[in-house]
C-alpha cells in the first residue's frame, strides 16, 4: 500500500484516494464543432504511457480535493503532486502529440 | 512415551512442565518451547510423511521455516491445513498427523478471531538475531519509534542455536539483556511470533503475528487467534538471516538427512539429539560447529565430508575430538528404507567422483553454504547479484529506506553481525536526521576466525544409476536434477519455464531451499553463469498466511458497512423485509401475518392508488449546491435547462455522463437564487457528487460554486395517495395544500411544533403526493405524526417494491435497472428533458454520433402480456418469431429485454418496462417472451399504462 | 400535541457502551449544531473568528470547534446554538462574501473516546499515525476508520482522548466495529 | 526410469501431466519473415498455431521480450466461459469455447481442460435481473446457460455460503456447465510447440523498440535482436500494447492496470466448480492441484509493475471467508500481477489500424484467458485474408467514434 501526497493533508494511504487517469484532457470549447473523431478522442482515448505520466488523483476520502501528479507508471513512484491552481511543471512537456508519426 | 533422543540437560525448554500431544494416532510428550519437529525428534521419529508424487518417506531437513520435509495436518484444536511441524509451537491436546499431499480444511466454520493493527515506527527491524538485536538497540537508544518483530516465540535468533558467547558469557544472557532493555524504552514495540510476510512500498511491511496459537485451547476467545500488523517505517531493517543451503545427491530426501545449522538448533535450543551416529557432508566450514557441538553432546560423528580438496582449518580441532575429517570427498546417496543407515561416501576431485564406501549413520547432516534471505529486499523491488564465492544470491543495491544487514547481507560472523546492525541501524537514523545514540556498546565476541573459502557445489554427480532421478531438488515437489535436465532438454532456457517445467519452487515453502540450487543447476546444464540465469520472482507472503488472518474483522455484519436512515430501528419493529440497495438496507416491503410479498405489495399500492401510503425515502442522495454559478454548474451537467427554474420550485432532472448515456437523475429543488437541492437516486449519491467535485474542481475551477452532501441531513417521506393532501393538511395546518396555493413540482417550508419541515410537491407515482423533509433528529417524532394523522384513511406504509410498481406503472424509469449505461435520455422517451436551448452541456455532443441515429436504438417500452396472467421475469428477452410462430435456430436474434415487470393493482394484470429495438415504432406489435419454454405472447405498448393524461396527480 | 422528541441514531447501542471500561470509554455526543461553510480567504474575518488554516487541525469556536476540512472548508459546532441559529448566524457573516453554509447538524454523529487504550481500538482501523507526538490535541484528521470515512479529532496531548465524527447511516456500523475492535481490552467479557 | 521404491500410492494432488520431451528451439531471428507477431503470450501464439494450420502460413516469428508466455498468460486465473450478454461477445467467446473442447486433441497436449461449469453469484436483485438478462440471452445465442436458485446453488458448490443471515445473501447464480478451467502454461506451451513444428521461429529475449514505417506501411520490426522485415504485423502485446501503438503513432483506447490473483497451498477438495461474484468480489477455483486459485480486483491506477496493493488482497480474503467460510485456514501462498490492457467499453479491439499491413489485438482486460484459441483463429485468418473475421469485426477501433460500443460493464456480472 503506497503512501500518495495529498498536496493539503499530506502523506495518506493509497485507499484515500480515487484515481483519475490522465491529467491535462480538456473539454473541448466547443463541443459542437469537434469532429466525431475528435469527440471520441476526448472521450475515449487517454495516454496509456508506461513510465513518467501525468495523471489526476483526488484525495476522496480526506479533503476531496482534486490534484494533478507526476508518476512513474512502471515503478508507480510518485514524483510530484501539484494543486490544481499551482503551475504544472511537466504538462506541456509529458503532453506531446502522440499521433505525430501515424500515417 | 518416552523422549529417548532428549538431552539431559540444556535446551529452551521448559522441562518441568510436560505436554502431551498426538501425532499420526500416537501419544508423545514434550515440554513448553518445543516445536512438533523437536518433540517429535525428541522421540526419535524423523519421518513426517511419504512425498507427493512418489511416496518417498520424508522427514524433518531444518528447524525452521525452510524446512521442506515436515509438512503436516493440525487436527485439534482446530482443523489447519498444511503447516510444517518445525514452526509449531507444541501445546497440550496438539493433534497432527504427516501430509504427503493436500491439507484438509475444517468443516465447521472458524470461530477464532483475527485482527488487524497500524502501527508507525522511525525504524522497524525484521529478524531479533545478532545484527537485528544490535540495530534495534541502537535505534531504541536515540528515542526513535522502533518495532522489532521475529518470527520464533523468542529473541536470538541465531545465538539460541549455538554456543556463542557475547561479554564472556553464553549469548543467551546478552539476548536477554537486550530484550529487557528494549522492553523499557517506551517507544519500542517489541513482537516475538510475528513473521514480516510482505515488504511493500514506503516503508510498508505486513506480519502476522501468532497470539495465542500456542496456548492451544487455553486460548482465550476474545483476543485475536492472530494479528496482521500494518507496519509502516519510515526506515526498515532487514536482519532476517540465512536458510541453509543443502547439496543435491542421490537419495538425499531419506528421513535422516538434516541441514547441519538445523542439527545445532535441536540440540541447543530444543534439546534433542537429532541421532546418535552422524556423518556431516560440507562444502563450507560451518558444518564443523555442527560436528564438534553433536560430538559434544554424545553423538558420535563418523565422519566430516568436505568436499573441499584442501578442507578447513577446522579439520585439527576435529582431529583432536577424534573425528574422522575426509577432505576431498563428497556423500554420493544414502542408504535406508525410512531412515538412513548408511551415508555413501566418495572421492571428489575436479568435478570427478572416485571409488567410495558406506559409512553407518542414522543422522547425515549437510551443509553447501548459506542463502541470505533477501526476501523482504526482493519484494521491495531490490535487484539480487550472485555472489561467486558464496554462491548465493545477495543484494546488489541500496534502497532508499530499506537496508539489509547480517547473514541477509552476507555478513556470517557474530562480531561482523553485531557491527554490521549497529552500522545500519546509525546509518538509518542518521538519514531519518534522527542523532545517533551516543553511548552504544556492542557486546564483545570473540575474534572471527577467518573461514577457508567455500566451495559453491549444487550437485554430486549421480553415480548411483539412478540419473538424477533420485537426486532431489525440490522435496516438496519430488523434482529431481533429472527433471531439471530434462526441461533443458525440452529446449527451455528460462529459470521460470524451468521452474514451470519442473514445478520447482511452488509448493508450500517456495523454493526456499530448491530455487539457488535450481538456477545453480541449470547455469551449469547450460554452461551460463549463473548471475545470467537469476532467480524466479520473490512474491509474497515469505511465509504462507490464513486467509482469515487477512480478513482481519471484516467478516459477518462488519464485513461491508450497513447503512441505515433514522427510521432503521421502526422498519424492523414493523417486520419490514428489506433490500440491500448498494450499502443500505431499505424496506422492501412490510408484510402482513401470514402475507407474502405478491399480496402485501398489492396491498400497498391499492392503498397509495386509492386512499394515502408512506415510504421512507431518506436513502435518496442529497446535495445542497450553492454559490453565484450553481446554475451555471447545473446547466452544464444536467441535460435540461435548471436555470430557468423559480425559487420554490422542483424540476426533475437528468444527467448524462460524456458518453451521453444516462447516469443518474433525480428532482432539483430552488432554494435561492444561488442555492439548490439535488436528490439523486440512493445508488447515485457518491457517484454524482464525486461527478459534480471532479467538474467543478478539474475543468471549471472560475465557478463560484460549493457542493456539500446533505443526504443524512434530511429524512424524506414520500405521503403518496388521493388521500394525502387529507394528512398534510391535518398535520401541518398553517400550510394551505390546496393545489392552487401548493402546486405541483412546488415546496415550502413550515414548522411543526418548532422544528423546520419542508415540504414538496413531487410524485413517483403519477398519485397526488407531498414530500416531506425534516432533520433526521426527528424523523422518527415526524414519521409517527404522519401516521397518527393518516391513520383514518388507513395511511398503509410501503416499500421499494411497491415503489417500483407505482413508478413502472407510469412509465418512469429506475437508472440501473430500466438502464445499464448504454442508454440515453431520448431512448427512454425523456427528449423533452434534453435542452434544445442550451449550446452544450454533458454529453449533448455524443448524441450526435452516428450510432445514436440509429432507429433500432433500444426504447423503453411498455409490455402487456396478452395472456393477461404471465408476470415476465425481470431480465427476460425479447424475440421475433418466424411467420409460422417458430423460433429461430440459434443465434435467434433479440430485439432486447424486460428491465421491469410487475403485477398491477391498479391495471388488474401483469405488465413490464422493456428496452425494444426501435420499440416505440413496434407499439400495438405483439413479440414474444420466453419464460420456462414458452414463447409469451406480449404487446408493446406506450411504457404509460396508468394515468396517461396525468390527471391524478393534483388529486 | 407533544413536543416532537429527538432520536439519537445511537441509543439502541447505548447500553453496551455504557459497559465498556474507562481505558476504552466510548460515547455518543448528544445532538450538536454543525454546520459546513465555505469561503476563502476572508473566512475568520467574516465569523470573527480564528479558523485553523493549516490543513489537519482544528481550533476552537465560541462553544464549539471549528475544523478544516479543506483549503476553504470547515465544519463549525456549537453546543449552544440550534442547528438553524447557527446556520443563520455564519449565513449572515459569509454569503455576503461569496461564501456558503449548509446545516449538517444531522449529517454526522460525535463519538467521543477516551481512555488509556483508544488509542489501540482506533489503531485497528485507522492508518494515519495517531501517536501523541504527531497527532496531539489540536489535530484532526478526515480518514477511514475501518470502512467509514470519518473525521477524527485529537483532544488531548497524550492520546487518550479523540472525537470522531462519522456520517448518520454508518454510525450503526461504527459502534459495532469500535465495540468489537474493544472487545480485548474488556476483560469482564465473557465471550 | 523407475525413481525408486514406491511403497506408498501417489498422493491426491501429486499429479500433473509431464510436458514432452522437446517443445521448442531458440533460434536466431532470420532478416524476414511474411509475418511478425508482436508478443509471444496465448494470443500470439494461438494466432501462429492457426496461421499455420488453418492457413499454410509459417514464414511467420513470433517476437517475446521475455519468456514465451511469461506475461498474463503465466499469471492469469483460467476460467474460461462463453456466458457473454451481448450477441458479438457470446460469438467470439462460445467459438472458443468450442476450440478449447477440442484443443488437447488439436495441439496433443494434456492442457487439463476441465468443463467444471462456472457459477456468477447474484447478491442483489438487480443482479438478479442482470443474470436473468444474460442467461436468456444466452439460450437464444446457444449458449449454455440456466438460472439456478440459492438451493440449486447449493447442490452444485455446496461449500458456497448460501445462508440469508450474511451481508449480500446469495439469491441465485447462473450456470454455465461446459465453462471451466484449463492449465495455462500447458495450453501456452501446446501452441508453442505446434507452432515450432510448422517451422515457425519463436523468438524470445527479443523486445521491440521501433518499427521501421514506408508511408502506410510498416517494413520491419526494430527489435533488441535487430531489424526484422515483416510483410505483416500482428500486435498481441496485451498490457504493453500501448508502448508498442506509441511507437505507431497509434492512438487506442486502452489503459493498463495491475490485476493480481493468488494461490493457497494443496487441499483436498472442497470446491468443485468455479464461483464468481460481483457484489462480493471473488473468483474462485480449486485447480487440478487441489490450490485455490483466486483473482482480486483490479487495481485502479494505471501500472506496468505486474504488481499491485496489498488492501486488494486483504479486501479479496475478506470476500472469500464471507463467501466460504470454510476457506478461513486456508493459507495464501503466493500473491502475484499481470498487467491488464481496458477499454473503455470491457470489449477488446481487433483488427485494423491506421497501417495497411498492422493488425491490432487488444483490450482483453481479464478476459483474455478464455478468449485464447478463438481470437488465434480469427485473428489468423484476418491476417490471412486481409480482412476482419466475422467474429472480430464488431469490435474496430472505430466503434469509439460511431458509437457503436459493444459495452460488457452494466451487463455481465463480472468481466472476468
Amino acid at each position: 500500500m503506497q503512501l500518495i501526497e495529498c498536496p493539503w493533508c499530506g502523506p495518506r494511504e493509497e485507499v484515500e484516494f480515487h484515481y483519475g487517469g490522465q491529467a491535462h484532457v480538456p473539454y473541448p470549447d466547443a463541443p459542437a464543432e469537434v469532429s466525431d473523431e475528435e469527440w471520441a478522442h476526448y472521450v475515449f482515448f487517454r495516454d496509456n504511457t508506461k513510465g513518467r505520466f501525468a495523471e489526476r488523483w483526488c484525495h476522496s476520502a480526506g479533503c476531496r480535493r482534486w490534484f494533478n501528479a507526476i508518476r512513474d507508471t512502471a515503478t508507480y513512484r510518485f514524483e510530484s503532486v501539484h494543486r490544481l491552481d499551482a503551475p504544472q511543471p511537466h504538462a506541456t512537456e509529458l503532453a506531446r502529440s502522440r499521433r505525430s508519426t501515424a500515417p | 512415551m518416552t523422549s529417548p533422543f532428549r538431552t539431559a540437560e540444556g535446551g529452551r525448554i521448559d522441562r518441568a512442565t510436560t505436554l502431551e500431544f498426538t501425532f499420526d494416532g500416537q501419544t508423545h510428550t514434550g515440554h513448553p518451547g518445543d516445536t512438533l519437529a523437536s518433540a517429535l525428534l525428541a522421540a526419535g521419529r524423523h519421518q513426517i510423511a511419504t512425498s507427493i508424487k512418489l511416496g518417498r518417506p520424508r522427514g524433518i531437513a531444518a528447524a525452521w521455516a525452510e524446512d521442506p520435509g515436515g509438512l503436516v495436518q493440525i487436527e485439534e484444536p482446530f482443523p489447519e491445513p498444511m503447516l510444517l511441524a518445525t514452526t509449531v509451537e507444541l501445546h497440550d491436546g496438539l493433534v497432527a498427523h504427516g501430509l504427503p499431499g493436500q491439507g484438509r480444511l475444517a468443516e465447521i466454520s472458524d470461530s477464532a478471531r483475527y485482527d488487524a493493527v497500524h502501527h508507525h515506527v522511525d525504524v522497524l527491524v525484521v529478524g531479533a538475531g545478532p545484527a537485528g538485536l544490535a540495530a534495534a538497540l541502537t535505534a531504541a537508544r536515540s528515542g526513535a519509534r522502533v518495532a522489532l518483530v521475529d518470527d520464533q516465540s523468542e529473541a536470538g535468533g541465531s545465538l539460541l542455536a549455538g554456543t556463542d558467547r557475547l561479554d564472556g558469557a553464553p549469548a543467551p544472557e546478552w539476548v536477554a539483556a537486550a530484550v529487557a532493555e528494549l522492553a523499557g524504552h517506551p517507544e519500542v514495540l517489541h513482537l516475538q511470533r510475528t513473521t514480516a510476510f510482505g515488504s511493500y512500498d514506503d516503508g510498508f511491511v505486513l506480519a502476522l503475528e501468532r497470539r495465542t496459537d500456542h496456548l492451544g485451547t487455553a486460548a482465550p476467545k476474545h483476543v485475536s487467534r492472530q494479528r496482521v500488523w500494518r507496519l509502516r517505517a519510515r526506515s526498515v531493517v532487514v536482519a532476517t538471516g540465512a536458510h541453509e543451503r543443502p547439496v543435491v545427491f542421490s537419495d538425499n530426501d531419506r528421513p535422516g538427512t538434516m541441514l547441519a545449522g538445523a542439527a545445532r538448533t535441536f540440540l541447543h535450543r530444543y534439546g534433542v539429539l537429532p541421532g546418535r551416529e552422524a556423518v556431516v557432508f560440507t562444502t563450507n566450514d560451518s558444518a564443523y560447529d555442527a560436528a564438534l557441538d553433536l560430538h559434544r553432546a554424545g553423538v558420535r560423528v563418523q565422519a566430516v565430508v568436505d568436499a573441499r580438496p584442501v578442507g578447513s582449518p577446522r579439520r585439527e580441532e576435529c582431529e583432536r575430538a577424534g573425528i574422522r575429517v575426509l577432505s576431498g570427498a563428497v556423500v554420493t546417496g544414502t542408504q535406508g528404507v525410512e531412515r538412513v543407515t548408511h551415508a555413501l561416501v566418495a572421492r571428489f576431485a575436479d568435478g570427478e567422483v572416485g571409488a567410495g564406501s558406506a559409512i553407518a549413520c542414522d543422522l547425515l547432516l549437510v551443509s553447501g553454504g548459506w542463502n541470505p534471505a533477501v526476501h523482504l529486499f526482493s519484494q521491495a523491488r531490490g535487484r539480487l547479484r550472485y555472489d561467486e564465492v558464496l554462491g548465493a544470491f545477495l543484494p546488489a543495491e541500496e534502497l532508499e529506506g530499506l537496508s539489509v544487514t547480517g547473514a541477509a547481507a552476507g555478513v556470517f560472523d557474530l562480531a561482523g553481525c553485531l557491527a554490521d546492525g549497529q552500522r545500519v541501524a546509525r546509518a538509518a537514523l542518521t538519514a531519518l536526521a534522527v542523532r545517533p545514540p551516543g553511548e552504544d556498546r556492542l557486546p564483545t565476541a570473540p575474534e572471527p576466525v577467518t573461514p577457508a573459502a567455500p566451495l559453491v557445489l549444487w550437485r554430486v554427480p549421480d553415480t548411483s544409476g539412478a540419473g538424477g532421478h533420485t537426486s532431489f531438488v525440490d522435496l516438496q515437489r519430488d523434482a529431481t536434477v533429472a527433471d531439471i535436465e530434462r526441461a533443458v532438454g525440452a529446449g527451455l532456457r528460462s529459470i521460470e519455464h524451468i521452474k514451470r517445467y519442473t514445478t520447482i519452487g511452488t509448493a508450500h515453502d517456495q523454493g526456499k531451499t530448491s530455487g539457488v540450487l535450481t538456477s545453480g543447476i541449470t547455469a551449469e546444464l547450460l554452461g551460463i553463469p549463473v548471475q545470467a540465469t537469476g532467480t524466479t520472482t520473490f512474491r509474497p507472503p515469505y511465509t504462507p498466511v490464513a486467509f482469515a488472518a487477512l480478513a482481519g474483522r471484516d467478516r459477518g455484519r462488519l464485513f461491508d458497512p450497513e447503512r441505515v436512515t433514522s427510521l432503521h430501528d421502526w422498519h424492523v419493529a414493523a417486520g419490514a423485509v428489506f433490500e440491500d440497495v448498494g450499502q443500505w438496507k431499505r424496506p422492501r416491503f412490510y408484510p402482513r401475518p401470514g402475507e407474502g410479498m405478491e399480496a402485501a405489495v398489492l396491498r400497498e399500492c391499492v392503498a397509495a392508488r386509492t386512499g394515502v401510503g408512506i415510504l421512507d425515502g431518506s436513502t435518496l442522495g442529497k446535495i445542497d449546491v450553492q454559490g453565484p454559478d450553481a446554475a451555471v454548474l447545473l446547466d452544464r451537467l444536467y441535460t435540461n435547462m435548471i436555470s430557468s427554474l423559480k425559487v420554490g420550485s422542483v424540476r426533475y432532472g437528468v444527467m448524462c455522463g460524456v458518453d451521453g448515456m444516462v447516469i443518474d437523475d433525480g428532482t432539483v429543488l430552488r432554494l435561492a437564487e444561488d442555492r439548490f437541492l439535488l436528490l439523486t437516486t440512493t445508488g447515485g449519491a457518491a457517484k454524482v457528487l464525486d461527478w459534480m467535485e471532479e467538474w467543478a474542481q478539474t475543468e471549471w475551477p472560475d465557478l463560484r460554486v460549493h457542493c456539500t452532501s446533505v443526504t443524512e441531513q434530511w429524512n424524506t417521506f414520500p405521503v403518496v395517495g388521493p388521500r394525502s393532501r387529507d394528512v398534510i393538511g391535518a398535520v401541518f395546518p398553517q400550510v394551505d395544500v390546496a393545489n392552487e396555493a401548493f402546486p405541483f413540482m412546488t415546496w415550502r417550508d413550515t414548522t411543526l411544533d418548532g422544528v423546520p419541515v419542508r415540504l414538496a410537491r413531487i410524485s413517483f407515482s403519477g398519485e397526488l403526493a407531498f414530500e416531506v423533509y425534516v432533520n433526521p433528529w426527528y424523523g422518527v417524532a415526524v414519521w409517527e405524526r404522519l401516521l397518527g394523522a393518516g391513520r383514518p384513511c388507513g395511511i398503509t406504509p410501503y416499500g421499494t417494491e411497491t415503489m417500483h410498481v407505482l413508478r413502472a406503472e407510469k412509465g418512469y424509469p429506475i437508472i440501473g435497472q430500466d438502464t445499464d449505461g448504454t442508454v440515453t435520455p431520448h431512448d427512454l422517451g425523456m427528449a423533452w428533458a434534453v435542452s434544445k436551448k442550451k449550446p452544450d452541456f454533458v454529453g449533448k455532443r455524443s448524441f450526435a454520433r452516428q450510432a445514436n441515429q440509429d432507429p433500432l436504438r433500444k426504447q423503453l417500452v411498455g409490455l402487456l402480456p396478452v395472456d393477461r396472467r404471465t408476470v415476465l421475469p425481470e431480465g427476460s428477452q425479447i424475440v421475433e418469431l418466424h411467420p409460422d410462430g417458430q423460433l429461430p435456430p440459434p443465434p435467434v436474434p433479440m430485439l432486447g429485454h424486460v428491465t421491469s415487470s410487475y403485477r398491477s393493482a391498479e391495471l388488474a394484470r401483469p405488465f413490464a418496462l422493456a428496452l425494444v429495438k426501435g420499440g416505440r415504432s413496434r407499439i400495438g406489435d405483439t413479440v414474444h417472451v420466453p419464460v420456462d419454454g414458452t414463447l409469451v405472447p406480449v404487446e408493446v405498448t406506450g411504457s404509460v399504462l396508468v394515468d396517461p393524461e396525468g390527471a391524478r396527480r393534483d388529486g | 400535541m407533544a413536543e416532537l422528541l429527538r432520536t439519537h441514531p445511537l441509543q439502541a447501542w447505548s447500553t453496551a457502551l455504557e459497559r465498556l471500561p474507562d481505558t476504552v470509554g466510548i460515547t455518543a455526543e448528544p445532538f450538536v449544531a454543525m454546520a459546513v461553510v465555505r469561503l476563502g480567504a476572508a473566512a475568520s474575518e467574516a465569523l470573527d473568528a480564528a479558523l485553523p488554516t493549516v490543513p489537519n487541525t482544528w481550533a476552537q469556536h465560541g462553544t464549539g470547534r471549528a475544523v478544516w476540512l479543506g483549503p476553504d472548508e470547515w465544519l463549525l459546532s456549537s453546543t449552544t446554538e440550534t442547528p438553524e441559529q447557527l446556520e443563520a448566524r455564519i449565513r449572515a457573516a459569509v454569503v455576503p462574501l461569496g461564501g456558503s453554509v449548509t446545516d449538517v447538524s444531522a449529517q454526522r454523529i460525535g463519538l467521543r473516546l477516551t481512555g488509556a487504550r483508544v488509542r489501540d481500538v482506533l489503531a485497528k482501523g485507522c492508518s494515519i499515525d495517531l501517536h501523541p507526538r504527531v497527532f496531539g490535541r489540536g489535530n484532526s484528521a478526515q480518514t477511514l476508520l475501518g470502512q467509514a470515512g470519518v473525521v477524527l479529532l485529537a483532544l488531548s496531548d497524550v492520546g487518550d482522548d479523540f472525537l470522531v465524527l462519522v456520517r448518520a447511516s454508518f454510525a450503526g456500523y461504527l459502534a459495532d466495529w469500535l465495540l468489537d475492535a474493544a472487545l480485548e481490552f474488556t476483560p469482564t467479557h465473557d465471550s | 526410469m523407475n525413481p525408486g521404491p514406491s511403497h506408498a500410492p501417489r498422493t491426491p494432488g501429486a499429479d500433473l501431466p509431464e510436458h514432452p520431451d522437446f517443445l521448442w528451439r531458440d533460434p536466431e531471428p532470420k532478416r524476414s519473415y511474411d509475418v511478425v507477431i508482436v508478443g509471444g503470450g496465448g494470443h500470439g501464439l494461438a494466432t501462429a498455431h492457426y496461421l499455420a494450420k488453418n492457413h499454410g502460413i509459417t514464414n511467420v516469428a513470433v517476437l517475446e521480450k521475455g519468456w514465451l508466455g511469461g506475461g498474463n498468460m503465466a499469471r492469469n486465473t483460467t476460467i474460461i466461459r462463453s456466458n457473454y450478454l451481448w450477441d458479438e461477445s457470446s460469438a467470439i467467446y462460445e467459438q472458443s469455447l468450442k476450440l478449447w473442447e477440442g484443443l488437447e486433441e488439436d495441439l496433443g497436449y494434456p492442457i487439463l481442460f476441465s468443463q467444471r461449469g462456472v457459477l456468477n453469484l447474484a447478491h442483489t436483485l438487480q443482479d438478479v435481473r442482470d443474470s436473468v438478462r444474460r442467461v436468456e440471452a444466452n439460450k437464444l445465442n446457444g449458449v449454455d446457460a440456466e438460472w439456478l436458485e440459492p438451493d440449486e446453488v447449493r447442490k452444485v458448490c455446496p461449500i458456497v455460503n448460501t445462508s440469508t443471515d450474511i451481508r449480500y445473501p446469495v439469491l441465485g447464480a447462473t450456470y454455465q456447465p461446459r465453462a471451466g478451467i484449463a492449465k495455462h502454461d500447458y495450453v501456452a506451451w501446446g501452441f508453442a510447440r505446434r507452432a515450432h513444428e510448422a517451422g515457425i521461429d519463436l523468438i524470445q529475449d527479443c523486445e521491440v523498440t521501433g518499427f521501421a514505417t514506408d508511408g502506410n506501411r510498416v517494413t520491419g520490426v526494430q527489435t533488441t535482436r535487430g531489424t526484422i522485415a515483416a510483410g505483416t504485423v500482428a500486435l498481441c502485446a496485451a498490457g504493453h500494447t500501448s508502448v508498442l501503438t506509441d511507437m505507431l503513432g497509434i492512438r487506442v483506447p486502452v489503459q493498463s492496470h495491475p490485476l493480481q490473483a493468488l494461490v493457497s497451498e494443496l487441499l483436498e477438495p472442497v470446491h468443485p466448480t468455479v464461483v464468481m461474484s460481483n457484489a462480493v468480489h471473488v473468483y474462485v477455483s480449486q485447480a487440478h492441484k487441489g490450490e485455490l486459485v483466486m483473482g482480486a480486483g483490479v487495481d485502479s491506477y494505471n501500472g506496468y509493475g505486474q504488481r499491485g496493493a496489498f488492501h486488494v488482497i486483504e479486501r479479496q480474503m475478506a470476500a472469500a471467508v464471507e463467501l466460504f467460510p470454510v476457506f478461513a485456514r486456508a493459507h495464501l501462498l503466493r500473491t502475484w500481477a499481470g498487467i491488464v490492457d481496458t477499454s473503455p467499453d470491457a470489449s477488446p479491439i481487433v483488427g485494423r489500424t491506421p497501417y495497411d499491413n498492422v493488425y491490432l489485438n487488444c483490450g482483453w482486460g481479464t478476459g483474455g484467458f478464455k478468449a485464447t484459441p478463438g481470437v488465434g483463429w480469427a485473428l489468423a485468418h484476418t491476417i490471412a485474408h486481409g480482412e476482419p473475421h466475422a467474429n472480430v469485426a464488431p469490435f474496430t477501433l472505430d466503434r469509439f467514434v460511431t458509437g457503436a460500443l459493444v459495452d460488457e460493464h452494466g451487463a455481465a456480472a463480472v468481466a472476468h
